[in-house]
């Protein structure tokens, strides 16, 4: 595995410095730039013209917070296949029966998941 | 082998009275402990009164740590090992009359108890005798838990909790000395001899304290004693006989098994101060003894100032201490029974066991006041009862060891003839109050446990010459061992 | 740069993790304290991995990621279950078994 | 060094304005590719064809009035599209835009940073582009924006999966996650090795990750978390200003990268046919790559507003059904069809 | 290792037996299994193997453990028959639990790092969730919670140790470890004392020793009781063992900078755990200060390391566990789900179902080590270990201590005995409960009476 220097990376701080130097830029002449005439329907939270009833942050959905979790459990098993598709050739068709086990596990799973019925969106 | 029965009969009993029912558990249990009492008799007849000790078995048991399943009889096992096994049909006898729920698990413990005590009495492996030991304990305080008085539950703990951590510091002595053993090393009660007696005066000395303290407890000894009174007063009657009569011998076997020929350095040097604080204790018991007003908390206390004239005798270290040790041991054991029993009788028809409350027995039931007289005068040494034999033996001992000594000692037979007169006198004669009018005289079952206990009283009394002929030989070789010791020390 | 400071600074962040999950009472806060301390230590695997030279270093990171994500999918769920029975995701609602 | 980082430096702005440029004129394109779905003539009035129309945009959304509701969390308000526009920009750092130019005996790349895990770097940037919605919807309390931002969130991330694993089918033909290597892989010519394009060997790969880009970038017809019939304006229901601009720019910004993406991991990047054959200078070649790379771009985009104005929008359940129950599945199994095949092969 | 392979299968099989409707085959499946690995590690006996480049490794230590968890195991799913009947989610609570034991197996046979690590995390996670598998039940959420609090907090300061220690050595290996420490050209840097610690103090988390064990009452109170029980033998066995492994194969070359520390920790555990358990009134919280008592006990073979301490270690941690394993199983049928037993609850139980008392009772002694109960010779054991080690002190201070634990283990059976209730119907015990207490009796019985046969194992 060959250590890219920080040199490698340099770039990229320059693009953030650029962009974040854009944004903020941005942000500030606009907020200048700007008419400054506030009331105070204006300032209240959109409704359709109704008044807001009950806290916006309101619990949502169990299923959202599922697929959140779901997602964090597959993709980090989807980076054990990164280095392995890297050196696929390497490992050869021992490393591929062994990803295949390994899949065949995640496939468990979300078969499991699957017939929990954890991802159905119709109630 | 014959061993191995005398042990594992009991045991095997033991499960067959807990799969009985309450009904039949009295029958089985009593015919069980007679069947061991004529196993033990046939042993007796058996056994050579020579030194050896016999009917050996000595296997393997746990060989990774050197402990061995050894086990035999000599003369003093024998006596306790008899003791035990006659002792024990009349507790169960005792108990006739009452009716304990649960009765197949409270003759089953008892069976348990008594394949303890005789383990203890014959076991020859440092390690097999602490496992019995302790085995002792466990149903003795089922006993006590289940079928005792007021407050067992706080009682029986502090019995329990007090005794084990005796006999820990005990274990703890045991495994230093394990490791003093040469080679690989060994429980066995040879090598611990020779370990023991090959310490450094200095760790004689530490080990001394270790193991005599478990004895001390158990006897238990002044200062130990403070759970004694209220077990006593606590535990069913047939648990108080099982403490007195029999655990209360495994204290003092103990000493003349395993402290004294183990640390023959350390009882040398601390003799005297166990010597002195047994003589204490005889002084200190006896007056509580007099000034109580339950009489079974008197029995405790006097079983106290009794014992403590025992560990006195033993600690002068002369074959006459020894020996009037040994024949006390069993004497104090059948007398110790037989009050109990008595009082128990007492209890069960005043429903009481304030000494104030009764008197006047006398007049309505004649047996059972002279069976009473002749065991109490056993307790308070009368010639011609066991207990003279025994005590007499005893205080000459210690007479010869310091007269001074000697004669604070010999308190213990004034002491005991005041209080056991007194409480003679205000429970049998006077009047007859409320409490003893309905007083009947001795049943059936009652006699047949009373009348060998007096028996036996008075024949060890009138005729001791058997049992100091079956302790004499181990009794020599036990001093042969401590002089052996100490003329090597002397050299 | 030095490996030192790869030390300190994965030390730093591990410690402000523990101080965090010792000290702040919002169980979600909390989560991400624990995360910190995770983290702190992939830092320092993969530090010590490149100066090794050795790639088992920057493996065990993948493991731990890969357990930590199980782990914080889990603690999710007993955090949404708490919330369900309390309304509420602040520590202090956890005292009914005395610490 | 210094010449490096001046040339670097150079290649960042170029890269910059690139892509705002780009960002700017899809707006423009969008709308005359719509007008000329619809049979219309689209903005037409700022400049010749209404050439200016995205300048005239920009200009109105720094004069407008800047909103900040009073129940909102301001701070976390302001974050919210600034996290969105710096996380759509920096994507496109590892993008290689050409091959090599050699000056005077130095070789420049054409590309921003040649770091060898480029894919990941994708990746890693374009995920945190979901705390720019989720966060922004939240903060600005306001039930819309809420449902908008967690259907974003949650879209975003059910397709970031699909993609990931339809990545790796890729991954294991090229043996690196290097793009400009990838890049190079296609450039072979006819007759060597790695002469074809990617999409060749990876129809299904190609076809699934067109897909999971279209629901990254919240196009039609997957752009449920700003369904304006049913949601106002999804997260950015309370967004008004420059602010609002961030979320709208940052999409475009992000179909151009994803156009990019495409172009290069499957489309051969900045290689086109016959490139070594024709005994051109190699910077010449360079450059001729590039045009064909921003003309692949160029179509990609098209492709998105074509698609956007041809298609109806997607249900919330077919959507995450189609990511969950079809795509992934069929990720795997390309995966291991490919493996097997190259084991096979081989 | 196949056991592992079986196991792991297992876990799947029941994981998606709940979708083909297999919920009822499920249970012999299950027992039929977990035998079937006994076996086969059984058949490892004597063999040494490593797998997988050296990183687990299956040496009569980690045969021995590991089958010692599956019997346990086995034993444990009796015992939980009939709380499996009552659930809705029956299938993944066994998937769960069979998970677990796959890292409990993996704690006892690792030769790296990266799978003590893993070891644990499958245990933990699996345990999370049993540890709240009472939902609807704050106090059950609120067990889960900590003990997942706790337990990533451990495992943080577990990883950190272990990130420094690779640091130092630059391997996970446990014998290139110890290599590299015992090499005389390294020298054993304040990181390695540092990991080393760390490492410690994360594994004496896991084995809740004081003062890390604060969670462990709360935890063990809250969870559904059979998993407490599970949490208190399995998960402690395979704890210790991992912790053992860990300290006499990797780290024995530092033990001086490492023994007094926990020789400190050991007498805290001792005190403390002891001491704090005379004052609970919750039967639970009682068997968990005990078993962080325990814990204590076993660590005392840790600080004196001879040739007999990990024979002592096992079956110390085998009589403790099977007694334990029987009075939860006691425990359970008294209080049933749903009742924080206190030591009331225990009231006249020797009328109302003595064989229950019994068992209870003689469980209880087992623990304090009453002989010639199994516990005795546990403790017994070492004591001598303790003993030739040169430890005097800690083993005077460990018999006080239990002393201490028979007062607290005797109020139980006080109560059983002595008081009376006024619920007076008996309790039925289901079959299997019963049939897993005569064997626990049995067994804590023979062990006492026979302690040789595993002494000499290892």
């Amino acid at each position: 595995m060959t250590n890219p220097g920080l040199a490698d990376y340099l770039p990229i701080g320059l693009m953030f410095l650029l962009a974040a130097g854009f944004v903020a830029v941005t942000m500030v002449v606009t907020h200048w730039l700007g008419p400054k005439r506030k009331t105070k329907v204006k300032l209240e939270s959109f409704e359709c013209g109704i008044e807001t009833k009950g806290n916006a942050r309101a619990p949502f959905h169990i299923k959202y917070f599922l697929v959140a979790i779901l997602f964090v459990l597959f993709d980090v098993e989807v980076i054990f296949m990164y280095p392995w598709a890297v050196n696929f050739e390497e490992f050869g068709i021992v490393g591929f029966i062994e990803m295949i086990l390994f899949i065949a596990l995640l496939l468990v799973g979300f078969f499991y998941i699957i017939k929990k019925k954890a991802l159905e969106w119709e109630d | 082998m014959l061993t191995a029965v005398l042990i594992f009969w009991p045991f095997v009993a033991a499960l067959i009275v807990l799969a009985l029912n309450s009904n039949q558990a009295k029958g089985w249990a009593l015919t069980a402990s007679l069947i061991e009492l004529v196993l033990s008799i046939y042993v007796a007849f058996q056994f050579q009164p020579t030194a050896e000790a016999q009917f050996e078995i000595n296997t393997p048991w746990i060989a990774s740590l050197g402990i061995n399943f050894h086990v035999a009889i000599d003369g003093i096992s024998l006596l306790l090992v008899l003791l035990t096994t006659v002792l024990t049909p009349f507790i169960v006898l005792s108990s006739f009359n009452h009716n304990y729920e649960k009765a197949n698990s409270f003759y089953s413990l008892i069976l348990f108890m008594e394949m303890a005590l005789v383990g203890v009495f014959v076991a020859l492996d440092g390690f097999l005798f602490y496992i019995f030991w302790e085995m002792a304990l466990i149903p003795i305080y089922f006993i006590c838990l289940r079928w005792g008085g007021i407050n067992r539950g706080a009682v029986t703990l502090k019995f329990f909790i007090y005794t084990l951590a005796g006999s820990l510091v005990m274990l703890l002595g045991f495994i230093y000395l394990y490791y003093q053993t040469p080679g690989s090393h060994s429980f066995d009660i040879k090598a611990l001899y020779a370990a023991g007696q090959s310490l450094s005066e200095f760790d004689q000395r530490i080990i001394f304290w270790a193991i005599f303290i478990a004895f001390a407890v158990k006897m238990p000894v002044f200062p130990f004693h403070t759970w004694q009174p209220d077990t006593y007063n606590t535990a069913p009657t047939q648990g108080t006989m099982l403490l007195s009569g029999i655990m209360l011998k495994m204290g003092i076997y103990g000493v003349i098994r395993w402290l004294i020929p183990v640390v023959p350095g350390g009882v040398a040097i601390y003799g005297n101060v166990a010597l002195i604080i047994s003589v204490i204790g005889i002084v200190y018991a006896s007056c509580l003894a007099i000034v109580q007003k339950d009489l079974k908390r008197l029995i405790a206390y006097s079983s106290i100032a009794h014992v403590g004239l025992i560990a006195a005798g033993l600690f002068t270290m002369n074959k006459l201490g020894m020996q009037g040790a040994i024949i006390q041991m069993v004497s104090h054991g059948f007398i110790i029974v037989g009050l109990f029993y008595v009082i128990d009788i007492i209890i069960s028809r005043t429903a009481t066991q304030e000494i104030s409350n009764l008197g006047g027995i006398r007049n309505i039931a004649p047996v059972f006041t002279t069976v009473f007289v002749i065991i109490m005068l056993g307790n308070v040494s009368l010639p011609l009862t066991s207990g003279f034999v025994g005590e007499f033996l005893l205080i000459n001992s210690v007479f010869q060891y310091n007269y001074i000594i000697g004669a604070v000692a010999g308190l213990t037979m004034i002491l005991g003839a005041v209080y056991m007169l007194r409480s003679f006198q205000q429970t049998m004669l006077g009047e007859t109050n409320s409490n003893t009018r309905g007083f009947i005289d001795l049943g059936t079952t009652e006699k047949l446990v009373l009348f060998p206990i007096v028996a036996i009283i008075i024949f060890i009394g009138v005729y001791p010459a058997p049992l100091l002929k079956i302790s004499e030989a181990a009794v020599d070789n036990l001093y042969t061992i401590i002089s052996s010791y100490q003329a090597l020390k002397g050299q | 740069m030095p490996l030192n400071y790869y030390i300190w600074l994965s030390t730093a962040l591990f410690v402000i993790g523990v101080l965090g999950v010792l000290y702040r009472r919002n169980i979600i806060i909390i989560f991400m304290c624990i995360e910190l301390m995770l983290n702190a230590v992939n830092l320092l695997l993969v530090a010590f991995s490149a100066h090794h030279g050795d790639g088992a270093g920057q493996v065990f990171v993948f493991f731990i990621m890969a357990v930590a994500a199980a782990e914080v999918a889990v603690g999710l769920a007993i955090l949404i279950v708490i919330y369900n029975n309390t309304r509420s995701t602040d520590i202090k609602v956890l005292n009914k078994l005395k610490w | 060094m210094s010449t490096f980082l001046i040339y670097k430096l150079a290649l960042v702005l170029a890269v910059f304005g690139i892509t705002l440029l780009v960002a700017m004129y899809s707006t423009y394109l969008e709308r005359k590719v719509a007008a000329f779905m619809q049979d219309r003539v689209g903005p037409d009035r700022a400049g010749p064809f209404g050439i200016l129309q995205p300048l005239a945009d920009g200009v109105k959304m720094f004069m407008k009035e800047e909103i900040i509701p009073n129940v909102s969390n301001k701070f976390l308000f302001i974050v919210g599209p600034c996290i969105a526009m710096i996380t759509a920009i920096m994507a496109g750092v590892v993008i290689p835009w050409g091959n090599t130019i050699t000056i005077g005996g130095e070789t420049y790349t054409l590309q921003i940073a040649d770091i060898n895990i480029g894919i990941l770097y994708v990746f890693g940037v374009v995920s945190i582009g979901v705390y720019g919605i989720m966060i922004g919807g939240w903060a600005s309390n306001n039930k819309y924006s809420l449902l908008g931002a967690i259907r974003a969130s949650a879209q975003m991330i059910s397709y970031e999966l699909a993609m990931g694993l339809s990545i790796i089918a890729l991954i294991m033909l090229t043996g690196t996650l290097s793009l400009r290597e990838i890049a190079l892989m296609q450039g072979g010519g006819v007759g060597s090795d790695w002469n074809m394009w990617n999409v060749v060997y990876q129809p299904v790969g190609f076809l699934m990750f067109i897909i999971c880009a279209f629901a990254e970038c919240n196009r039609m017809p997957f752009d449920l978390p700003e369904s304006e019939t049913e949601l106002v304006g999804g997260y950015h229901t309370e967004y008004s200003s420059m602010k609002l601009g961030f979320y709208l720019f940052a999409e475009y910004i992000n179909m151009f990268t994803s156009s990019a993406l495409m172009a290069t991991l499957y489309f051969g990047g900045f290689n086109f046919p016959f490139q070594n054959d024709l005994g051109l200078d190699p910077n010449l070649v360079t450059i001729l790559g590039t045009v064909a790379f921003f003309l692949k771009i160029g179509f990609f985009i098209f492709f998105f507003m074509w698609v956007r104005w041809t298609l109806p929008r997607f249900r919330y359940d077919q959507l995450m059904n189609l990511g969950w129950k079809i795509l992934i599945p069929l990720a795997i199994a390309n995966v291991a069809i490919t493996g097997l095949v190259k084991i096979l092969v081989k | 290792m196949n056991a592992v392979f079986v196991l792991s299968g297992l876990g799947i099989f029941s994981l998606i037996a709940e979708i083909f409707n297999f919920r009822r085959a499920l249970f012999p499946i299950v027992v039929l299994g977990l035998i079937a690995s006994a076996v086969l590690l059984i058949l490892d006996w004597n063999t040494g193997h490593s797998y997988y480049s050296n990183m687990l490794t299956f040496d009569n230590y980690a045969v021995a453990f590991s089958t010692g968890i599956s019997v346990i195991a086995l034993l444990w799913f009796m015992m939980s028959s009939d709380y499996f009947h009552n659930n809705t989610h029956v299938t993944d609570h066994f998937a769960l639990v069979i998970f677990a034991l796959v890292g409990a197996v993996f704690m006892v046979s690792y030769s790296n790092l990266a799978m003590l690590f893993l070891g644990i995390e499958i245990l933990s996670v699996a345990l999370y969730i049993l540890a709240g598998s009472k939902m609807k039940d704050l106090l059950s959420n609120e067990a889960s919670f900590k003990y997942f609090l706790m337990g990533s907090f451990a495992t943080g300061f577990l990883l950190f140790g272990i990130a420094l220690i690779y640091g130092v050595t630059a391997s996970f290996d446990l014998s290139q470890i110890a290599q590299k420490i015992l090499s005389p050209e390294s020298e054993t840097s304040a990181l390695l004392y540092a990991g080393v610690l760390l490492m410690m103090v994360g594994l004496l988390f896991k084995i809740s020793a004081v003062p890390f064990h604060f969670w462990a009452p709360d935890v063990y109170e809250g969870s559904p009781t059979v998993v407490t029980a599970f949490m208190s033998t399995i998960v402690k066995i395979a704890a210790f063992a991992a912790f053992f492994r860990l300290f006499t194969t990797c780290f024995s070359p530092v033990s001086p900078q490492w023994t007094d520390v926990l020789i400190v920790i050991t007498v805290l555990t001792l005190v403390v755990s002891n001491v704090t358990a005379v004052y609970q009134h919750s039967v639970k919280r009682i068997l968990a200060y005990s078993s962080v008592a325990h814990a204590g006990y076993m660590l005392i073979t840790l600080v004196s390391l001879t040739d007999i301490s990990s024979g002592a270690m096992f079956y110390y941690v085998l009589a403790y566990a099977v007694a334990s394993i029987s009075a939860f199983a006691v425990l359970h049928n008294v209080a049933g789900e749903g009742d924080y037993a206190i030591v009331d609850s225990f009231n006249g139980l020797a009328k109302r179902n003595p064989f229950l008392a019994f068992t209870m009772a003689v469980s209880l002694l087992s623990l304090a080590g009453i002989p010639p109960l199994a516990g005795f010779f546990a403790k017994y054991y070492i004591f001598t270990v303790a003993f030739q080690a040169g430890h005097v002190g800690l083993v005077l201070l460990a018999i006080v201590t239990s002393l201490i634990g028979i007062y607290y283990y005797f109020r139980v059976i006080i109560a059983m005995y002595l008081k009376s209730s006024d619920k007076t119907e008996s309790i039925a015990v289901p079959v299997l409960n019963q049939i897993l207490l005569v064997i626990c009796l049995i067994v804590t019985v023979v062990l006492g009476i026979f302690p040789d046969m595993l002494i000499n194992l290892l």
